[in-house]
């Protein structure tokens, strides 16, 4: 089955690693990471991108607008 | 089986952008505390602004609180306004420049309490502008204090042992009264604290501009939101409690309009 | 010329406006005017009064304490202005409701009976125009033409058809003015 | 020819506001000064001109109009008297700050308090020296005459957008409510929203149009170097405006023994006291400072060398007489006299103080 597959860049510079992005991914694709960024957060990112949608909720939630987001549409 | 094989930089190059951050937003990183709902207040509103092509009619102002910096993140024409004063400004803006698209964005300290005069006046005259409210019960920017939303028995610097109605008086559902007062033409209670809310409160923002543009009256929307520093949780847990807690005092919908 | 004027008495009595058509008549004559009204709770039921000052020169001080007529209408305005009037000049009441008559020998008093005069007219509206009358019989300092001229600035348009029927009580103000002393 | 009108200085101010060109006047009534928003609701200005009238809910309400209307470089002005100035403080040291162009007129009545309706001078302090927070300037403008009221305010319109800073025009009670005779400057026109766009671009918000870059009005800056600066940058204004814009009237002061110094309609009262005083022999001049801020101490100063004291009368239990003293720094003798708590000096009183406190004394 063909399904959509999505893609997000984090600005890990811009993040501060709040975990709300975490929680709104429903594919659970979203991580913090161990290391920290320039301010001292541990940034978010995508640890199982392969399971990303592109559905958006991630961005959605994110207070600081350190996400993009990409989407393939299924080629038939 | 091809599609699975595709890597996030394929993704990224071949696919369909679909989500950035609005220009409508400057690059200034946010003064807000991590998690804070008042980063995707900023946003949605201005992607309203950008969708509906309002960018270069809209002045917007800024309250005392911690969204005083708003017009350092917000890129139109934005006044910075005295503690609860923003609505007689939007009022002075829209009187002398009535086609214009103005808004405030304030918080619950600000509007709710010291500003109470300038809200309800500005509403009751039906002023022509949109109001964002930010309500997240407490007073962030000084530390935690009280606000006129505090919720029965929660805990604020100056409510230590929990809000006593009896002696500190009752939340303030200012959103209800404002709800009742002629002219409003919309009035509605919103969050952003999940993804599913976020996009309704930017719903009912576009719906409350577009009002505005139609000269129907004071447009006014509450946006329930966490504050995770004054309530001293994660942002994770300040959302969920903000979920258990704060929407059976102030329940979600459209109150008129 | 200058000729320094209070015109004191109950709110309602037409006070402010009589001074106004003084000073509208005396802008008429392309003379210098001032009207300086006492204002406040004091005009809506308590006493009123307006300075007003008429003059061929730049008027200075538009509050004053002493003037060279005083055109009293009540007891009160009796009781506090007799003492204002400078020596040698004019003090023109009317008698009615007055207790205690002026006794200041060093000026010139006159009475004019306003109100009674009033209600022959049947409109007590009239009163002021009738004291106003009296006034200019014994100070012509603006002649009747700019009364007139000065009278219709000061009037809405709305009211210009009662400007025949204040003529005529000016005029029984000429008529009906008493002396009762000069010096 | 304009015609000679009689007026109430509270409605010469406002048939002047229409006739300057004013877009916006935002109000809330006070005795007495509450002449000036019914003149200007019964004259429905929005219909001559297009200018905006309204009543606000409060003193706070209608100077914060002021500053939204302000900046977005429109002409905006409020009047208010002694109670509704101090409400008025907040905005008005948000508008200073915020360096924006507005005419506040203030009809000054006896406090403290609620104190009473009748005139006071006793403003000053409040008016000139501040009473807001921090470090800045009004341009003050006194009439003494009901024509100077009408007059000032396209001046301090004038003033206010020359320097993007507030301007108030203080009054009193008896300019307020005194008729005389004025003559109105023709109608200007108010300017289009065009015109606005191009002649306040570089800062007033009207929507980031044509490329341009946000503009931003606030008074806010939480780096306290960055805060230093534009106080600098504000000192710096002010001190061009001290250099530019004193006003002051002397009457009688070419062979003066004795000056007195007073503003407003004290001045007016004093003139009467010269004329007496001349009368009796006495050499009095007179002057009257125009601009309370900047002050005419320059002028005061050269005085001093001619004149051997000098009375400072004021309605007041003396405020302007601390800025006639520093102006003399010592030359002679300076002292202050004035009724006040609403009560008027007459001339002869001018007098007797003049002869007791500085002749005599």
């Amino acid at each position: 089955m063909a399904k959509v597959r999505g893609a997000i860049v984090v600005d890990t510079e811009r993040c501060k690693g709040c975990n709300l992005c975490v929680v709104a991914c429903p594919t659970k694709v979203i991580e913090l990471n161990d290391i920290v960024n320039g301010k001292g957060y541990h940034p978010a990112f995508p640890a199982r991108h392969e399971d990303c949608t592109g559905c958006m909720n991630c961005a959605t939630v994110c207070p600081d607008m350190c996400i993009t987001v990409y989407r393939l549409k299924p080629q038939k | 089986m091809s599609e699975n094989i595709l890597t996030p930089e394929e993704i990224i190059k071949t696919g369909e952008l679909v989500f950035k951050k609005t220009k409508l937003m400057t690059d200034a990183e946010l003064s807000y505390c991590p998690g804070c709902g008042h980063g995707v207040a900023h946003r949605i509103t201005m992607e309203v602004i950008e969708e509906l092509g309002l960018e270069e009619q809209t002045i917007g102002i800024a309250p005392v609180g911690c969204s005083v910096l708003a017009y350092e993140f917000m890129n139109v024409d934005m006044q910075e306004a005295a503690h609860g004063r923003a609505p007689a400004l939007a009022t002075g803006i829209k009187r002398v420049y009535p086609n214009k698209t103005v808004f405030t964005y304030q918080g619950d300290g600000d509007l709710a309490a010291i500003g109470t005069a300038e809200t309800i006046h500005a509403c009751n005259r039906g002023e022509n502008i949109t109001i964002i409210f930010i309500n997240n019960g407490i007073y962030g920017m000084t530390g935690g204090q009280m606000a006129p939303t505090t919720l029965p028995g929660m805990n604020s610097s100056t409510s230590p042992y929990g809000r006593d109605v009896h002696t500190m008086g009752y939340p303030l559902k200012i959103t209800e009264l404002v709800a009742m007062l002629p002219g409003t033409s919309y009035v509605t209670r919103q969050a952003v604290h999940k993804p599913g809310l976020v996009r309704k409160a930017k719903k009912a923002i576009k719906k409350a501009f577009e009002l505005q543009m139609e000269n129907k009256g004071t447009s006014f929307v509450e946006i329930v939101s966490n504050c995770n520093s004054g309530w001293k949780m994660t942002p994770v847990e300040s959302n969920e409690w903000l979920d258990k807690n704060m929407l059976d005092y102030y329940p979600l919908g459209d109150l008129k309009g | 010329m200058t000729e320094e004027i209070i015109i004191a008495g109950f709110g309602g009595q037409g006070v402010l406006s009589m001074g106004k058509i003084l000073a509208y008549s005396g802008i008429m004559e392309d003379k210098e005017v001032s009207w300086m009204p006492s204002y406040g709770p004091e005009m809506r039921g308590g006493t009123a009064n307006v300075a007003v000052i008429i003059s061929d020169e730049r008027i200075n001080s538009p509050v004053l304490h002493n003037f060279d007529t005083a055109i009293i209408l009540n007891q009160q305005s009796m009781d506090k202005f007799e003492e204002s009037v400078n020596p040698g000049g004019v003090l023109l009441y009317d008698p009615n409701g007055i207790i205690h008559h002026p006794t200041r020998k060093d000026i010139n008093i006159y009475t004019i009976e306003g109100a009674n005069e009033a209600s022959k007219l049947k409109s007590s509206k009239t009163f002021n125009m009738i004291v106003l009358g009296a006034f200019l019989k014994i100070k012509p300092i603006v002649k009747m033409e700019n009364v007139l001229k000065g009278l219709k600035k000061s009037l809405p348009e709305r009211h210009h058809h009662l400007i025949p029927m204040n003529e005529e009580a000016i005029k029984v103000g000429f008529e009906k003015i008493k002396e009762v002393q000069t010096v | 020819m304009e015609e000679v009108k009689l007026m109430k200085g509270n409605e010469a101010v406002a048939e002047a506001a229409i006739r300057a060109g004013v877009d916006a006047y935002f109000g809330y009534p006070i005795t007495p000064q509450s002449e000036v928003i019914e003149y200007l609701m019964a004259e429905e200005p929005h219909k001559r001109t297009g200018m905006v009238v309204l009543q606000a809910e409060s003193e706070l309400a209608a100077i914060n109009m002021v500053y939204g209307a302000a900046a977005c470089g429109k002409k905006a002005m409020t009047s208010s008297s002694s109670p509704g100035f101090s409400l008025k403080q907040e905005g008005i040291s948000y508008i200073a700050g915020a360096e924006l162009p507005c005419v506040i007129v203030d009809v000054v009545r006896g406090g403290p308090g609620l104190g009473t309706i009748q005139p006071s001078q006793a403003d000053y302090f409040q008016v000139v020296k501040g009473g807001g927070h921090g470090d800045y300037n009004l341009i003050v403008l006194a009439p003494a005459t009901v024509q100077e009221m009408a007059d000032f305010i396209e001046l301090a319109f004038e003033l206010a957008f020359k320097y993007r800073n507030p301007a108030v025009i203080l009054s009193d009670g008896v300019i307020g409510q005194m008729m005389e005779k004025v003559v109105f400057s023709p109608q200007k026109e108010r300017l289009t929203d065009e015109e606005v766009d191009k002649l306040y671009n570089s800062w007033a918000t009207t929507g980031k149009k044509n490329g341009r870059e946000r503009n931003i009005i606030t008074s806010l800056e939480l780096v306290p170097e960055r805060q230093e600066a534009h106080n600098h940058h504000l000192q710096a204004k002010y001190k061009k405006i001290t250099e530019n814009e004193i006003r002051f009237e002397t009457f009688n002061c070419e062979d003066a023994d004795y000056l007195l110094v007073a503003y407003g309609s004290s001045a007016r009262i004093c003139q009467k006291t010269v004329q007496l005083a001349r009368e009796k022999g006495i050499k009095v001049g007179l002057l009257r400072p125009i601009t309370l801020w900047p002050y005419p101490s320059e002028a005061i100063n050269k005085l001093a060398d001619q004149v051997k004291g000098i009375l400072a009368v004021e309605m007041s239990a003396g405020q302007m007489v601390e800025d006639v003293r520093l102006a003399v720094n010592g030359k002679v003798k300076v002292e202050h006299y004035g009724r006040f708590g609403g009560m008027v000096h007459s001339p002869n009183e001018v007098l007797d103080a003049l002869e007791t406190k500085i002749i005599g004394g």
